[in-house]
């Protein structure tokens, strides 16, 4: 566990309830993200997290309110910036537990480009996609998880766009440790979390999260989710992108995760390498005539 | 006949290739170690590899600000220089060319010409990539500088000491040389006598480079950037030497990408900047707006170059003023900060950060292509005055029952008289707060009423208006020219090196003519700029751009007319260009009872 | 006692969820059915679902141009409705209320106030959803507007014919109005007479719906674009539309594709166009630099929000008006419309696509978040009227020994004294040629000289001069008010509905006031608003922001104070806020001997 | 061959020199940006494509200055928006032949956003990668394909972003075809080419493209490439995945190819559900009062 830098005094313990922050959140009534917001509560209680060493950044939607409502330092940023921002404040300081949330629509149609970056880079953040499959609060266009074919008031006649695959997807960009949930699974969506947290390195974590108002997915998500293969070896990559191509179920677990520098570290063997024998004047002096 | 001189022009042509810029700039390093102030200016082909290039180095006794008009030596390494540049030679000037590539016709107008067998030397000597070092070497003897110190730099620029590369190129160095004292004339044509030359008195740097160490000077350490012509070698500089002194350098996935970074490391504490150019900075309008709403300090550095879109990423322009003051949904309050030299990209680098860091709003820095990748001596940066700026953090206090000392009641976005509200930083306890690119209220929590939304408005540009004192404290004006002149010229940026030369020619000539360069664009310091007007009968915007961008933010302001002098061909201002319009506009405002047209419309002038 | 008005203003207050903004805007429907000319304004909450919801409905015999300050009837659906807006109501004005959530204070100052047991009513006809139309049943009695035509909405708006829901829906109609009738009184206490009202003579319509309307009449039929609020619906909207008439939808991945999109389509010979607001317009900067380089013509509507960054989406500001004119790295000329109002976002988008194509540039089409969403009357659309405008295509000839009419000699980029280039389109036989965003010569090749660079860029801003023109011809101003002002108004945008109610009371208490409307915004009209201002002796320029962009650009034009009104709240002007600095500018300016003071510097008013 | 209308009249043909631009190539002599060329003027020529009906599009690097040598419609976009210009282009006027070319950088740094959705909607467009894992133009940076470690002025201790596998990630975006190529050999880049131009849907190619002046790889390329297995069903899509992950050789060859409707097709389908009988009177009396 690499999280030492941001965890509580070792006789300390915050409960769930204690991270929980003075905002309320403005959610509709039964949206998949309470769940998501409560298990990252607990999360971050079991790891015994200190919230004044923990920041949890977003981009833009409905999911992007998430982090006023947490009891720690927070970054609503723009929409679809999340991760080059989540890599600045790691970058920044890297003694600090840095989360990056949003939505399907903010990680990948805006911020599609970045994510293939941030799991390249290996950055040590935990990132959590609350996937309702449609933009919630522009009320109700498809995303790019969206099914084929659904109709909305921007696709009055089905959608055209397939849907991707996001789990293949951040497989394919070798992102360290990758993870699907399920918001009405909040145990499990705990555990992923907390697994994420203490992985060193850029992990993956998406969740489904039914939209109530604008797409109502949890009987959908019940009915065909299920738990990854007990026999499954995180390890095997090709393995996690068969499981991850299955037409039978979409299943919940840990796919892979496998170990290597995060960016913090690469910086600082690069700094050895340098040396630290840095003088300003020597270097202006480099300059005269 | 020797000529003695204390400013000359000498131009070099060639293929890209050839090692043109190298000439050049081991040139201008020779001149300025031999006591020369030295100014240089380039070209750079459209072909990546290839095309023409253009090379000038002005030398001089006496500081020098700006490229010069004329030429005083012209060395051609092909016939496409002799086409390209021949017929700026003055009268008296000297042809030197490559004898083996073109024969030029016999000179007029008492041009002198010499022709040097470059590609035959450079082989004698089993050296043919060396045939521009050959020329340095004729060019030393040519101008009668120093040998011992024209070795001292190609020993300390071309190659590591007791390698072959090195033994070659002072061999090339040598060859050259001999030549020209034994084919050409034992006594140097040109004798130009430098200042009272103590090694190591001058730097000769360009703009970037004064500018990276600027940033490291200013303790930034955090770097997040994406390339871009002509600001990458920011970039390059400060992933150098980052590493050595603890700092990070990420090269990001685009401008948007580096911006968010640099949000983010400033979030936390840093010290943060992204360089670009033109392109990058219109990608980066929506985060400079949120940096603006979220009160993150961040420095963004604009080199700027010629557009419109991809446009000449190798050519000047200063058109990126308004995208720089303006650029932003809504109203978004943010610094500006113009350089107007290569030697100023260093202090106003510093300024740049300090004031971000103080105002906790995003800086801009607007630089531009010329004064970029110019090579020119300046005096040494007086590192020991460097006065840095502090962010003003929220003090976490003991008690309340907390094991450490801690925050209480904190509110990130506490309204303040100066507008300025005290920032925590992630690790300091009970500092939690969220940064909000919603409208919020003072503790960042999302608030829409319109009190909220007018009180926060008036907070945030408020705050800025302190900047207007810290460029007079700071003294973020250069002020040059007449005492009590008739008519001003105030400008931005990189034309203030023609601009000077030209005042002075005008001074010369008996006019009463005064130049302001603020470095302060926004928040503008209006009534420094009234001050400098108010006796003035007229006043001359030089922009390197088409609409007068400057111009049009002086004229609401200025009770005088203001006459635009644009030029937007993708090269810089020459001082004639500037003195004639001064001449001009001199002796229409001394002329008594013409009738005043109105001078305020654009007048282009390429 | 039944009182006859001709102008009300009734709000209706609740929790989003409860159908507030579906009571009144089928309430304001029904008015508009009954001849009169309805204008409507609402708040959207914070919360997704939730939340304080207002929607305010002035009804009149007469046009009606801004939302109206005071409030004849508010009805509360809930106590926060009633804390929020009780204040608002006129000396004699009505409180209606649901009797079953608050019981109100008795009233003070001559207000009425009527309870309605809307949840029981609901109830009783086992239609619990439906209290909201119960309610609209009680308006339709308490305003004594025809029932039958309330019934005819009703079956248009919420139903399908022979469907259960619309069955409930008539029921809950009925049951209000009839409660009204027994309980309350049989006599109505407000009439309001409409127009002579033949049925039909009105279009009930919002701003983006008006626009979209305009998008298909112009002949556009291939939009990208990325969600965004308050623009999203002009998306869905043409997302019903455009595949009946063999158009192309395209919801891109962000805003810069939206943008590419439109600009790859435009290349091919299509009208193209993209919708945002202020957040996505700071993303296409750089591709608006890229068709203005290219001379690709493409419609960027932008639906202005307040910001900056995020800001508050659902809240309305004028802050993108220096965005929009200078927002490219150096100089991309472009043109910048901006309608005035809910009638005008048809014709001005008409307008926007006509100058697009002749002029072969981007134009920005600047509305705002109150026009956008406010449902209100307007005169049946000119359809009849409208003018196309083609895109000046390079026309193939015979012969040379192709088979088919073809090219030859084409330039893409040729320089011709307007400006305008003919457009060759692929499939073109023998037009081929690249479109190049670097600087380039007349057949799109790449070329930097100073010469070519100075003459193109020189061209594509003499190419929009002849906008000029063409807002000359095609009436791009609305001029109001006196014919020989004293003070006159020049403003933009949506501000020219209060503006209008504001002169004509200035006018009808003597006062010699006019207003100017420019909708064209970059170019600047100079010579219009110059012959506007002539003769006045102050302007002023209301605009919802904080700076007075509009103002700062009329500055160095005008001869004459501008005095700056700026509102920036989220919310928009009312009548009697531009009424106040009318007056107070027009004693200022009438008053002899007063020392005029500058008043040009932002006066802020909340 | 969904391509009839861009191709030549029946008894026509031009010789490869005949799409030859009158723009001369301002590349590096050496640089493999000439191999592809050549390959991309002979594939033309093979399939008879009408210049005029032909459009290449790109975006900024020394690769994208390639549609300005052709002889055909081309567009010289901004840096990293050639997907969402061609896409414009092709769903403008269907009836286009419509290729989209660029650098590593351009395609999967600034413009790594729009992949996903150039794959996911199936734009009928050939996108030709100049893949020379580095950023020519701009004289050397590490792109994102640039090995580990690699060192330039930018990463004088050695570059710290792994690098991308983008042949793993178009399949990942499902994209319906899916190929790479070595522009050292142009025969068989031509026939990718073609394959590519013919496949109606996003066909993806990426082509090693050596550049000699900043990151000479002929060496590299010519060890490290293989043809792929003789007996590769380019149908199987994880058996192509399989390949994409190798790590004995850089496999070239037709990875991947599947028909579905492309984004024009299914535009023109929804035509058909919402029929055609508009009427913008009918549509403006709707909002009658
Ligand atoms: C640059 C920009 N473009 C568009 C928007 C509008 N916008 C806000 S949230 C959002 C998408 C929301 O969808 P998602 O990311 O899935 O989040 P959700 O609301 O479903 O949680 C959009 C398009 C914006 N805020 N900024
Ligand atoms: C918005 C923007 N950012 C940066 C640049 C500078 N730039 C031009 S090309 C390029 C990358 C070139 O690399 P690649 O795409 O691999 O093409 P190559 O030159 O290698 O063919 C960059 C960063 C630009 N033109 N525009
Ligand atoms: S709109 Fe959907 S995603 Fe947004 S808060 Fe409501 S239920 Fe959640
Ligand atoms: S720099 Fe490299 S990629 Fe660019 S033209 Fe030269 S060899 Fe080719
Ligand atoms: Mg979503
Ligand atoms: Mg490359």
């Amino acid at each position: 566990m690499s999280i030492e830098t941001a965890v509580l005094h070792e006789d300390k313990k915050l409960a769930a309830a204690e991270y929980k922050s003075a905002v309320k959140p403005i959610w509709c009534p039964g949206c998949g993200d309470f769940g998501v917001l409560a298990s990252f509560y607990n999360a971050l209680s079991e790891l015994r997290i200190d919230p004044a060493r923990a920041v949890v950044a977003s981009g833009i939607g409905c999911s992007g309110r998430f982090p006023a409502f947490v009891e720690a330092y927070g970054f609503h940023g723009v929409h679809g910036r999340v991760l080059p921002l989540a890599t600045g404040i790691k970058m920044g300081n890297p003694d600090l537990v840095v989360c990056a949330v949003g939505g399907d629509g903010d990680a990948f149609s805006i911020g599609a480009g970045h994510l293939p970056h941030a799991a390249r880079r290996n950055v040590d953040i935990t990132y959590i996609v609350m996937d309702n499959e449609i933009y919630g609060l522009t009320k109700g266009q498809p995303s790019p998880t969206s099914p084929l074919g659904m109709e909305r008031k921007a696709s009055p006649y089905g959608s055209i766009e397939s849907p991707i695959n996001p789990i293949l997807m951040t497989l394919a960009y070798d992102a360290s440790f990758v993870a699907r949930g399920f918001s009405s699974r909040p145990k499990e969506v705990t555990e992923l979390i907390k697994q994420g947290i203490t992985h060193k390195g850029f992990a993956f974590i998406q969740i489904y999260s039914p939209c109530v108002t604008f797409y109502d997915t949890y009987k959908h998500f019940r009915e065909v989710t299920a738990p990854l293969p007990a026999n499954h070896d995180p390890t095997d990559k090709l393995a996690a992108i068969r499981l991850a191509m299955s037409e039978e179920s979409l299943y919940l677990g840990v796919f892979y995760k496998k170990e290597r520098p995060a960016l913090d570290e690469l910086v600082t063997s690069k700094r050895q390498i340098a040396g630290d024998s840095f003088s300003l004047e020597k270097l202006v002096n480099s300059y005269r005539s | 006949m020797q000529r003695m001189d204390n400013d000359l022009v000498i131009r070099i042509g060639g293929e890209s290739g050839e090692g043109i810029v190298t000439t050049g700039e081991v040139f201008a390093r020779i001149a300025a170690f031999a006591g020369l102030e030295v100014y240089t200016v380039r070209t750079i082909p459209a072909e990546i590899k290839g095309g023409h290039v253009m090379f000038q180095v002005r030398a001089s006794q006496n500081s020098v600000f700006s490229q010069g008009d004329e030429l005083d030596m012209l060395l051609a390494f092909n016939q496409e220089a002799y086409e390209n540049h021949a017929h700026l030679l003055k009268p008296g000037g000297i042809l030197v060319f490559n004898s083996d590539e073109l024969t030029p016709p016999t000179p007029q107008n008492g041009t002198a010409q010499y022709g040097l067998p470059l590609n035959e030397l450079a082989k004698s000597i089993s050296f043919v990539r060396g045939k521009n070092i050959v020329a340095i070497g004729a060019l030393v003897k040519l101008f009668d500088l120093p040998y011992e110190r024209a070795q001292k730099v190609v020993e300390r620029q071309l190659g590591r000491k007791g390698g072959e590369l090195l033994r070659q190129n002072l061999q090339a160095l040598e060859t050259g040389y001999k030549y020209v004292e034994e084919h050409i004339s034992r006594e140097s044509p040109f004798h130009l006598k430098g200042r009272e030359a103590t090694e190591g008195d001058r730097l000769v740097i360009s703009g970037n480079q004064a500018l990276s160490l600027g940033v490291i000077t200013a303790g930034c350490k955090f770097y997040a950037g994406y390339p871009i012509t002509p600001a990458s070698d920011i970039m390059e500089f400060l992933a150098a030497q980052f590493p050595k002194l603890g700092g990070t350098m990420i090269q990001a996935e685009d401008e948007m990408a580096a911006l968010a970074m640099a949000i983010g490391a400033s979030f936390t504490g840093e010290q943060a900047m992204t360089a670009t150019s033109g392109p990058g900075l219109a990608l980066m309008v929506e985060l400079l707006g949120h940096a603006s709403m979220t009160e993150t300090p961040v420095v963004i550095v604009d080199v700027q170059r010629a557009g419109p879109s991809t446009g000449m990423p190798t050519k000047v322009a200063q058109g990126d003023l308004r995208l720089a003051v303006y650029g932003g949904n809504d109203e978004a309050p943010r610094i500006v900060v113009a350089p107007i030299s290569v030697e100023d990209c260093f202090y106003q680098t510093i300024n740049a950060f300090n004031l971000a860091e103080k105002y906790q709003v995003p800086v801009i820095l607007l630089s531009d292509q010329d004064m970029s990748v110019r090579v020119e001596t300046i005096p040494p940066l007086r590192l020991k005055d460097v006065h840095l700026e502090p962010r003003l953090l929220a003090q976490p206090t003991e008690g309340n029952g907390a094991d450490e000392p801690s925050l209480h009641g904190y509110e990130r976005y506490v309204d303040t008289p100066s507008g300025i509200s005290p920032m925590s930083l992630p690790g300091t306890p009970g500092g939690q707060y969220t940064a909000e690119g919603l409208e919020h209220d003072a503790t960042g929590a999302p608030n829409y009423t319109p009190e909220m939304h007018a009180t926060n408005t008036e907070k945030r540009f408020r705050k800025i208006q302190g900047a207007l004192e810290d460029a007079r404290r700071w003294n973020m004006f250069e002020r040059l020219g007449s005492a009590d002149p008739v008519v001003g010229i105030i400008g931005w940026g990189s034309t203030s090196g023609p601009v000077r030369e030209a005042v002075q020619q005008a001074q010369e000539n008996g006019m009463r003519v005064a130049a302001l360069y603020p470095k302060l664009l926004c928040p503008l310091p209006e009534e420094d700029i009234r001050r400098f007007s108010a006796s003035l009968k007229a006043v001359i915007v030089p922009e390197m751009n088409y609409l007068g961008q400057f111009a049009e933010m002086l004229e609401p302001r200025l009770d005088v007319p203001v006459i635009h002098l644009n030029k937007y061909s993708g090269v810089p201002f020459n001082a004639n260009e500037i003195y004639k319009r001064i001449r001009e506009t001199y002796e229409w405002a001394t002329e008594v009872g013409k009738e005043a047209e109105r001078m305020s419309a654009a007048v282009a002038l390429r």
